[in-house]
């Protein structure tokens, strides 16, 4: 890394834009700014300008593909318009969607984390095992060491497959828990 | 004979019956849980049931109160009760296990149910405001709840939209392997899977004869003399169980101290190999 | 892909040529144009002249990505210019995944430390030689002495970048057979 720094590299923009391009591609999953102004010695400004040059390419020739931001990083993915073509394509069937109480449970963890079984027990009001069982086996949630009170029980928080699977930046831009009560009353 | 059949957020669930169940008694299906009555579908020899899926009590207490069209600050606690009941008694009829936490939930509503029959205290009635509702800490958690409800809605639409997405097909600088990214969770679950096929292994093991170091000692120099070496980690390999493995070891031991043979060993933790001198 | 044939959707020729674009993206081997016109239901010959836009499209607008046919069919590809700066993009991804082998290994580890090579051997059934060498290497486990016994094996125990990596206190922290007592049955 230092040796790109030391070498500052002489590019135009056109030629960042089409560089930043290649490497969010090759990624397997979502870079972030920084680690793209690391490896090409660039200012991280510079590189911030050129992946939103590359959005707004996207955008504007009205591509199949899009650039966007998700877990912390940037990543190429298609359009969601095209989902039908793609799934006939793929042969693949909607993936196989959460039940209400695991959708439940992850709400729960996603706004308390991080949070024991017995506290979601008492906001759901029903034992959630099974949920946790399956939202840990598609790597939704991840332990999150012991609460420190008796029994010490595990705490559980979401996971960057959760950010993902939910197309989310990071946890902020999650609605405000409390934005949820204008809808109730 | 029922399969069960979730659909997330819509609020019901499809019941297939075997029509043993369906010549009983159709009336006890007749239940106005769903916005219309229960529906029944017949096909083939299949019942259907779809009534209410409830993600758990405080789910199902919601429902009721908004299709009695009640205010959640002021529950008609006799009648929601009755409902809740009424519905607790179709999931045992249609032989649906019923989760404790429900029942636990029914003794609730019968408690504030009784509570408020109970005369108010008359010297409490001078203010109303410090009147100790019975039904205050049920409606608090209801509240809390549903804003989680609603949140799990939320991230259901969003789930939605992302399935509707889609990156890119592999292409060659991904390295094609079957390398995991792990957590503590994974961890354990393995633990537990190889502990489960060790105590296979230990069972096996019984009926296995065991191998004389003399035997041992024996094949391993007829190897050692026929292909000029042998190499450590592929003989203690065919080892089944670990008292083979001591014995081939002590078998190793032997050998490099009676025979013509050495130990060598290309790099740290490399295999090491025996060799005739 | 008959009902696709009978349905003879109606596309704009920009809608096509985004719609192969995402179709080539998420492919997993080149596709053929023939491929395409039968997932979508429409010409061959519509099929090629869209991605002959797609190629120039790319082309023209000095793309970091290129579309290429190769195999029989067509493939997005970075371009070969930059191979440099991939290269040196691919060396920076963490390395924090580890092998089904190696990952067995640790579990055993984790659990029965401080653990000797023969008692993991016994507890894994495989040899773990080489699922040792790569823990070691990636500095998870340690060695912690040797054992009083014949031929004084040496132990090994997790290390403190154990814990950092799996998000850890101190190994109190690693989840019991009973707090995923329900979960896991």
């Amino acid at each position: 890394m230092d040796e790109a720094v030391q070498q500052q590299p002489i590019r135009t923009p056109a030629e960042l834009v089409a560089l930043v391009e290649a490497l969010i591609f090759v990624a397997e999953e979502p870079v972030s700014a920084k680690l793209l102004a690391e490896v090409l010695g660039e200012d991280k400004g510079a590189v911030k300008a050129a992946v939103e040059q590359l959005v707004a390419d996207y955008e504007e020739r009205g591509s199949g593909l899009q650039v966007r931001e998700v877990a912390g990083g940037f990543q190429l993915a298609t359009r969601t318009e095209l989902h039908e073509e793609i799934r006939a394509f793929l042969k693949t069937r909607p993936s196989a969607k959460l039940s209400i109480a695991s959708l439940e449970t992850l709400a729960v963890i996603a706004y308390k984390q991080p949070v024991t079984v017995p506290e979601i027990l008492e906001i759901r009001g029903t034992q959630s095992t099974s949920a946790i069982k399956t939202l840990l086996d598609k790597r939704l949630i991840v332990a999150k060491g012991r609460k420190e009170t008796v029994g010490r029980p595990m705490m559980y928080g979401t996971s960057k497959d959760f950010l993902l699977q939910f197309g989310l930046k990071d946890l902020t831009e999650l609605p405000s828990i409390e934005d949820f009560e204008d809808l109730v009353n | 004979m029922v399969e069960f059949i979730r659909l997330p957020i819509n609020n019901f669930a499809i019941y297939n019956l075997q029509s043993k169940v369906l010549d009983q008694n159709v009336d006890q299906f007749s239940f106005d849980f769903h916005r219309e009555q229960a529906e029944i579908l017949r096909g083939g020899d299949e019942l259907k049931v779809k009534i209410g899926d409830f993600a758990g009590p405080l789910d199902l207490l919601l429902f009721l109160i908004k299709q009695e069209q009640a205010n959640i600050f002021d529950i008609p606690i006799a009648k929601i009760t009755e409902k809740y009941l009424e519905y607790i008694r179709l999931m045992k009829k249609l032989d649906i296990a019923v989760a404790a936490d429900f029942l636990v939930m029914a003794a609730t509503l019968i408690e504030i149910k009784s509570k408020m029959l109970l005369p108010r205290d008359p010297r409490a009635e001078e203010s109303e405001e410090e009147f100790d509702d019975p039904r205050r800490e049920l409606v608090d958690r209801l509240l809390e709840y549903e804003k989680f409800k609603s949140a799990a809605g939320m991230l259901h639409e969003r789930s939605e939209i992302e399935a509707a997405t889609f990156t890119r097909g592999p292409i060659e600088s991904d390295e094609n392997n079957a390398e995991v990214d792990a957590s503590v969770f994974d961890l354990l679950t393995i633990f537990q899977k190889i502990a489960a096929r060790h105590a296979e292994d230990v069972k096996m093991e019984i009926e296995r004869e065991e191998v004389s170091l003399a035997d041992m000692i024996k094949s391993l120099k007829k190897r050692i003399f026929e292909f000029g070496e042998v190499s450590l980690l592929a003989f203690f390999e065919e080892m089944h169980n670990r008292r083979e493995l001591v014995t081939a070891f002590i078998a190793v031991l032997e050998i490099v101290r009676t025979d013509d043979v050495k130990l060598t060993q290309a790099s740290t933790f490399g295999d090491i190999v025996l060799k005739k001198v």
